[in-house]
């Protein structure tokens, strides 16, 4: 990770002192080693605050399009990092015309997973000042007010690295990787299966517990790429569907299941919606219930593979199965 | 510590004892997981206190200030309406575990809601809760309630309650608190030896001050123990701050979540809405974060209608405007809930150190 | 507007307040129908005399692709007990497309709700010709039974105004 | 402030036996925004009318609801009296308190309690109506048919006879199509030429009627009453209105290895032809894949012939362009490519013959004169299989799943004229199933049967393979249970029919939907049957599924009949109930886009003001005149920037709400 951290650096500082860029999209240090956080990098001589470490999960597609930055020709090119699973959210976006190509330059970097603060705080970890990478990769040394400790990277992965997709770029200008060709990582919808074949109670008793923790902060949407919508229908006092708050349990799973269902056939699964939620919400398990949903009832489908794909939902067959006929684990 | 009989104390392993003897009478509020989280929900068999976890997600705010609450309930009726009150909150509560910062933070609320003209539903619930705060285990590195002249070693409230190792000691400091503890002196331990709430002795008090001792020493090591509110306040030119450009740059990532605002023990917006079934109306309250896009939408648009303007608005609220409305104290209390939670990195911290004095560079 | 302050509104009008206690569970059914097809089907399960519990209300929607999820649930908020949901047999669609989509949309959307614990009887797509009157009748009776026996919808109604 | 009028019509006893209409009234009193309520006996009635129309001025009704019958018996009736009253006429609601209540409820109880629910629904929703007004668009007098074989030559005839100016497009350098290279035709055995070149000639002559051919659409833009069109005429190399067809050019071209393609390729033609002696226009055509001038520079013989001066070898494509009020897709098909069944063994063996081959071999102005000859060696042949289904009827992925329709009647034409003509010739039929519903029909394929002695065997062929300088065909005959071998002369595959391939795109190009077989979709397959969903598109022939000649032309027929319908109108009024874009809330996705059937949405980037916020970009526009309300895009768009007026989300929901009370 450090190699390519290097790499990524230098060549972000070429591009932009050769003109093909004039802003650099990516992320900055924090107040902490582990709060590194999205930026936008104007100036050569600004880049000096330019990480790119295992605490760099935030997705910057979303960063694009909430900026502008992609869609205003006259300010010139933007250069993005994007990690695999970042690109698939940039070829969605570009699919639903919210990003227009020219106006930006991927480089393409390379990633070996990132890492979750919240999971070493599991671990019961308390006043993490710091924390070193091992020369292979695989450990964390990490420097408390109360002491060091030293633990497995794999064991403190953002939720979505644990099954990573694959390492390979969906779309880019250029790489920095050394990882391309590694595949996909554990299987992701093993979660989806471990709900579906509890008994009808039991996932409902599951996702009461946890959505009644939803405190409607509205990180999930506000970070999901496939959320882009310029006003929610949730904030539209006209949709009929406006809600602010948690002033009922039902609420909070109206919210989230039209949620899931607005991104259903869009989501990258990027991750993002679970990785921000204050409350620890599993929200990518809707998510992943769709895609595998999708994959099972229409033929595989990843949204992002490629932009300009036309998606499950606004597509269909002449044979496609019948809705009563979705389910058979019950319920009744 | 004053060595009178207002001190008591009770063995962690009573306090289960505790809270079901309070139970008889009232609600006891504590910090409960749940699925992987902390929030505050009522005691009952089976809910153990953990004094390990520092904070919960939300703060104990929602306790005296709900994230909804009913105000009127009407029904339509052909061309007229039919109103009528919901009742504020009548019954008594007590909220146990509270950290010195959040208590802070109720008086932050304090001076908003119980200054003329008087919010009703914050006093009935004001007047009728008892806090019970609990000081804190191991300060963790996003702390920085100093920075707010809190002292983390005297959490306030009702009744303060330090851990000495084995036991609580429980230091009553206003009469409702008194009266709490008193409500339960007739209760025995679960040994069957003794009372539940003996008072503390000498050994007691002295173990407290160590453990207070300590705890300061911690307190300085905090990677954020040097921030200072210098540079805000109401001392601070108000223009100057408003239009310093860092604003844009410093807003530049935020998603315009409420993530901030929700976990927030301070922040006290909130929207007035209703839920509308065509007949049967309840209009209600709910918490409005000032980084939402629609925050304080008129029939013209948004008066802010940039996220970096409702960025700023939040930290100008906490750090100038409030101020300014309160004699000078400042409406944040340093809990570091949102450097933990805020899904781009943001956080009131960084606000300071690019603002304020040259001491936090 | 005439305000009448400080009634409350529970107790609005008394005789129906009574009415309502000594009411037995009787299921709320929602049934969307496509106007070319479906709602026919009904006109003419009506004209032909053939039953199916009262308990049942269509809306009329152009086509089963007018059918937002977000309707679905928002009946469920509400206290439906069921919701079901009626078009022109696919291939039939009168805009040619629409109940392919409302297939999809329905599927995912089905799925979902079992997924969260939801009875998966409560929901239903059926495709009903305007010349079926017999089978309109016939597949309302038994969503209703179905729904009877499933009893009431306790796992996702917003319950705040109900009586 | 809404004002909300209710009336409860109790349909003599038909509402009022079931349905206690005076509680509903009473009821009706009490919902918000409820001024008025009022029941009678039959609402329909002009006395009833006046009572809706007296309590709409005098109570100042913004909106009315009406519990009756069901909207599709008496919604106009009753928007007709609102409007007469002053009021707009989408601002009524009926409540169906007869066919969903009154008639199929017994319990008065009941029905009565679920009346009042239909009511409640009914006000909720019209509380939420907005006055809606029908717009109006221009209708061009103009038709465009697409495709000049029989279909669009009939269309274009009828349309042109009713006085309207029409234009055929034919992307071959003739008219005429598939039915001018048949021989004779079932089941009466008359001449197809004989019967379809007055046709052409006419359509030729008409004045209403221009044709295009040698060109193909290019550009579709507008919609119905105001379509644009971009056509492209290809350079033919000759001028069209200097050629006298006079034939010199085909005689001295010295390039004369073109695949004859009336001929289905069985003999060549010159670069520079006329495709057939009745063509029109009887003008040449310079085939330029095969002309040495336009290949290397040299020769020009064929403009040292011409007396008319006619070659013009610089011609380049041109293009015009022109508005039609209707289009007609008459693009027609073409056999299936044989090759694909090794079995049968048609690309390796000459004798192995399609049925469109055998036309052209039986035609006197065919490759052969008119006379049966093996194409391998020119002999008489004294055998001849036929083989049935080659690809229709197919699953295996290989063919078409559908039947072809045609092909067992031309089966049974041909081995009839061949039995006819040539006694010696042994004629065998292999056959799934011999279908022949139509008018004289089965007395045509029993003639064939049982008076020519034409042998049917009811079996598949499983391979046809030459031996000795003769075919062999070995097949089952499931009747007997045995497996059948065969010599053969010649065999003949009855392929099957597909789509001409340029429909995809010109179907595309027009938004008209296409089945998965390519076949264009009807707007309703049994009521609307020559219509496109899409708005002023309509289908004639073979483009919408397989059928005849008689077929056919009565399908161009009413294609046409429906197109003068259109274009006899001066306006179009269009349904208000249309979906609507709030371009503050659209997020320019397109997703909307893919999924309207009539290609009613289309993008525009403009500069939008949101309340002070200006921004440029990408929203979406309904073209209210293509939308036919469906709503399909509504639920597509996340941002709910989509809705349907007259069924708007707000409604819906207001409507389940008050269902759910």
């Amino acid at each position: 990770m450090q190699a390519v951290s290097k790499k990524v650096l230098d060549r972000a500082r070429e591009l932009m002192r050769d003109g093909t860029v004039s802003r650099v999209a990516g992320w900055k240090a924090g107040e902490f080693f582990y709060d590194c956080e999205p930026a936008l990098f104007e100036t050569e001589e600004s880049l000096k605050d330019l990480v790119y470490n295992r605490f760099c999960a935030a997705n910057l597609s979303k960063f694009l399009i909430t900026n502008d930055i992609a869609s205003v020709a006259d300010r010139g090119r933007t250069l993005v990092l994007l990690k695999p699973c970042d690109t698939y959210s940039f070829n969605q976006l570009l699919t639903e015309h919210r990003l227009s190509r020219d106006n930006v330059y991927i480089l393409g970097v390379g990633c070996e997973g990132m890492c979750d603060v919240d999971r070493i705080r599991a671990l019961g970890i308390k006043g993490i000042t710091g924390v070193d990478e091992s020369e292979d990769g695989k450990k964390l040394t990490v420097r408390t007010l109360y002491g060091d400790g030293e633990i497995d990277v794999d064991g403190v992965l953002v939720n979505k690295c644990e099954t990573c997709k694959g390492k390979a770029h969906k779309i880019f200008d250029e790489l920095i990787s050394d990882n391309e060709e590694e595949g996909p990582r554990g299987d992701r919808f093993e979660c989806v299966r471990e709900l579906e074949s509890m008994a009808p109670a039991e996932r409902f008793a599951f996702w009461q517990k946890e959505l009644s923790k939803c405190i409607r902060c509205n990180a999930c949407r506000n970070a999901c790429p496939a959320c882009s919508c310029r006003k929610c229908v949730f904030d539209n006092n006209a949709s009929g569907i406006a809600s602010k708050a948690n002033t009922d349990s039902f609420e909070e799973k109206l919210f989230h299941i039209i949620r899931a269902f607005h991104v259903a056939g869009r989501c990258t699964d990027c991750g993002e919606c679970s990785r921000v939620c204050p409350q620890g919400i599993p929200l990518h398990l809707f998510n992943r219930k769709y895609i595998k949903d999708i994959n099972e009832f229409y033929g595989e489908f990843a949204a992002g593979e490629e932009a300009g794909q036309r998606g499950p939902l606004i597509s269909f067959e002449a044979g496609d199965r019948e809705p009563n006929s979705v389910s058979d684990k019950g319920g009744d | 510590m004053a060595v009178n009989g207002s001190v008591k104390k009770i063995r962690m392993s009573d306090l289960d004892r505790f809270f079901s003897a309070l139970s008889l009478t009232q609600k006891v509020y504590l910090p409960v997981e749940k699925a992987g989280q902390y929030d505050y929900a009522p005691w009952e068999p089976g809910v153990s206190y953990d004094p390990e976890e520092l904070h919960t997600v939300k703060s104990a705010k929602g306790l005296f200030f709900p994230q909804s609450e009913d105000l009127i309930k009407y029904r339509r009726e052909g061309l007229s309406l039919a109103i009528g009150p919901v009742a504020p909150e009548d019954e008594e509560f007590v909220v146990f575990g509270v950290r010195a910062c959040d208590v802070k933070g109720f008086e932050v609320l304090d001076r908003v809601f119980l200054t003329d003209p008087v919010d009703t539903y914050y006093k009935a619930r004001r007047d009728h809760g008892t806090v019970i705060s609990v000081m804190c285990p191991k300060p963790e590195e996003t702390c920085f309630c100093g920075t707010f002249g809190i002292e983390a070693e005297a959490p306030g409230g009702d009744v303060q309650c330090f851990i000495t190792g084995e036991d609580m000691l429980m230091e009553a400091l206003t009469e409702k608190g008194e009266a709490l503890l008193e409500s339960v002196s007739g209760v025995g331990n679960t040994n069957g030896d003794g009372a539940l709430l003996p008072a503390a002795d000498e050994t007691d008090l002295k173990a407290a001050e160590e453990v207070k001792e300590a705890h300061r020493e911690i307190m300085k090591k905090l990677p954020l123990a040097g921030l200072t509110t210098e540079g805000f306040g109401k001392d601070a030119d108000l223009l100057t701050l408003f239009d310093r450009p860092e604003w844009k740059e410093l807003s530049a990532t935020c998603l315009g979540c409420g993530t901030c605002t929700f976990v927030c023990p301070t922040c006290q917006c909130y929207d007035i809405r209703e839920y509308d079934t065509g007949r049967d109306i309840r209009r209600f309250r709910v918490w409005d974060s000032c980084m939402y896009s629609d925050f304080t939408m008129m029939a013209h648009g948004s008066p802010r209608p940039e996220q970096f303007q409702r960025f700023r608005q939040r930290f100008m609220h906490k750090l100038k405007y409030y101020p300014d409305n309160y004699e000078g104290a400042f409406s944040c209390v340093g809990c570091g809930r949102c450097l933990k939670k805020c899904p781009s990195s943001l956080n009131i911290a960084k606000v300071m150190k690019k603002l304020g004095g040259a001491d936090n560079d | 507007m005439p305000v009448n302050e400080n009634v409350n509104a529970d107790n609005g009008s008394a005789a129906e307040a009574q009415a309502t206690e000594t009411k037995q569970w009787k299921p709320r059914i929602v049934a969307f129908c496509c106007n070319w097809c479906s709602y026919a089907g009904a006109d003419l399960a009506g004209s032909s005399r053939l039953s199916y519990p009262a308990e049942i209300k269509i809306i009329r929607v152009p086509c089963s692709c007018r059918v937002n999820p977000t309707f679905i649930l928002k009946a469920f908020e509400r206290g439906a007990d069921g919701v079901i949901i009626c078009g022109c047999h696919p291939g039939d669609c009168h805009y040619s497309t629409g109940n392919y989509y409302a297939r999809r949309r329905m599927a995912l959307l089905f799925s979902m709700l079992d997924y969260i614990g939801v009875e998966r009887g409560r929901t239903r797509v059926e495709w009903v010709s305007a010349a079926e009157g017999a089978r309109f009748s016939q597949v309302m009776n038994d969503f209703a039974k179905k729904i009877s026996e499933l009893g009431e919808n306790v796992k996702v109604g917003d319950l705040r105004c109900r009586q | 402030m809404r004002r909300i009028g209710v009336f409860v019509c109790w349909c003599g006893s038909n509402i009022a036996a079931t349905v206690d209409v005076a509680a509903v009234v009473a009821d009706a009193k009490v919902q918000p925004g409820v001024v008025f309520a009022q029941d009678y006996q039959y609402m329909c009635s002009e006395a009833g009318q006046n009572i809706i129309k007296d309590a709409i001025k005098e109570h100042q009704l913004t909106g009315i609801v009406v519990c009756s019958c069901s909207p599709r018996m008496h919604e106009a009736t009753f928007r007709k009296a609102a409007a007469a009253a002053g009021l707009n006429p989408y601002m009524v609601e009926i409540a169906n308190v007869r066919e969903h209540c009154s008639w199929i409820h017994k319990d008065k109880e009941a029905g009565t309690e679920k009346a009042r629910v239909l009511m409640r629904a009914a006000v909720a929703k019209v509380m939420l109506n907005v006055p809606l007004k029908a717009g109006e668009s221009r209708v061009v007098k103009r038709a465009l048919v697409i495709g000049g074989g029989i279909a669009g030559i009939q269309t274009a005839l009828d349309i042109a006879d009713a006085g309207f100016q029409v234009d055929i497009v034919e992307k071959n350098a003739t008219i005429g199509g598939r039915m001018a290279q048949l021989d004779k035709t079932f089941p009466t055995l008359d001449c197809s030429s004989c019967i379809l070149t007055p046709k052409m000639v006419e359509a030729k002559a008409s004045e209403n009627i221009r044709l295009i051919t040698y060109a193909e659409v290019e550009e579709v833009g507008g919609f119905v009453g105001d379509f644009k069109v971009k056509i492209r005429k290809k350079a033919r190399f000759v001028k069209e209105d200097v050629c006298t067809g006079c034939g010199l050019c085909m005689a001295k071209c010295p390039s004369k290895k073109g695949l004859n393609e009336f001929n289905m390729g069985l003999n060549n033609r010159p670069a520079i032809y006329i495709p057939f002696a009745q063509a029109i226009p009887n003008v040449a055509v310079i085939d330029k894949t095969q002309c040495i001038k336009l290949n290397t520079g040299k020769c020009g013989l064929c403009e040292k012939v011409c007396t008319a001066k006619a070659i013009d070898y610089t011609m380049q494509d041109e293009f015009i362009e022109e508005e039609y009020g209707a289009i007609v897709m008459a693009t027609g098909f073409r056999p299936i490519d044989a090759s694909k069944f090794d079995e049968y063994s048609y690309s390796t063996c000459k004798d192995v013959v399609t049925s469109l081959e055998l036309e052209r071999i039986m035609n006197a102005a065919g490759p052969t004169g008119g006379v049966l000859l093996r194409p391998s060696d020119g002999k008489h042949p004294h055998s001849v299989v036929f083989v049935q289904c080659v690809g229709s009827r197919d699953v295996s992925g290989r063919g078409k799943p559908y039947c072809s329709k045609i092909c067992c009647m031309y089966t049974a034409k041909h081995a009839m004229l061949i039995r006819d003509k040539y006694p010696d010739v042994d004629v065998h039929v292999f056959y799934i199933d011999v279908r022949t519903p139509g008018k004289n029909f089965d007395e045509f394929y029993r003639r064939a049967a049982e008076q020519y002695d034409v042998d049917y065997i009811k079996g598949q062929v499983g391979k046809v393979w030459e031996e000795d300088g003769h075919l062999v065909v070995r097949g089952v005959d499931l009747i007997s249970n045995e497996q059948v071998i065969l010599n053969a002369d010649m065999v003949v595959l009855a392929t099957a029919i597909e789509p001409d391939p340029t429909a995809r795109k010109v179907a595309n190009m027009l938004t008209a939907s296409i089945d998965t077989n390519d076949f264009i979709t009807e707007a309703h397959p049994k009521l609307r049957p020559v219509e496109s969903p899409t708005a002023g598109i309509f289908l004639s022939g073979v483009c919408q599924g397989p059928k005849d000649i008689p077929e056919t032309v009565s399908q161009a027929g009413a294609a046409a009949s429906k197109v003068i319908g259109l274009l006899c109108k001066d306006k179009l009024t269009t349904n208000p109930c249309v979906a609507r874009s709030d371009e503050l809330l659209c997020n320019g996705c397109s997703c909307c886009e893919k999924v309207c059937p009539y290609g009613a949405i289309s993008y525009d980037t403009h500069l939008i003001n949101d309340h002070g916020v200006k921004e440029t970009r990408r929203v979406a526009l309904v073209n209210e005149a293509l939308c036919q309300g469906c709503g399909a895009c509504t639920v597509v768009c996340p941002s709910g920037a989509m809705d349907l007026k007259g069924f708007s989300n707000k409604q819906i929901m207001a409507e389940v709400e008050a269902i759910c009370l």
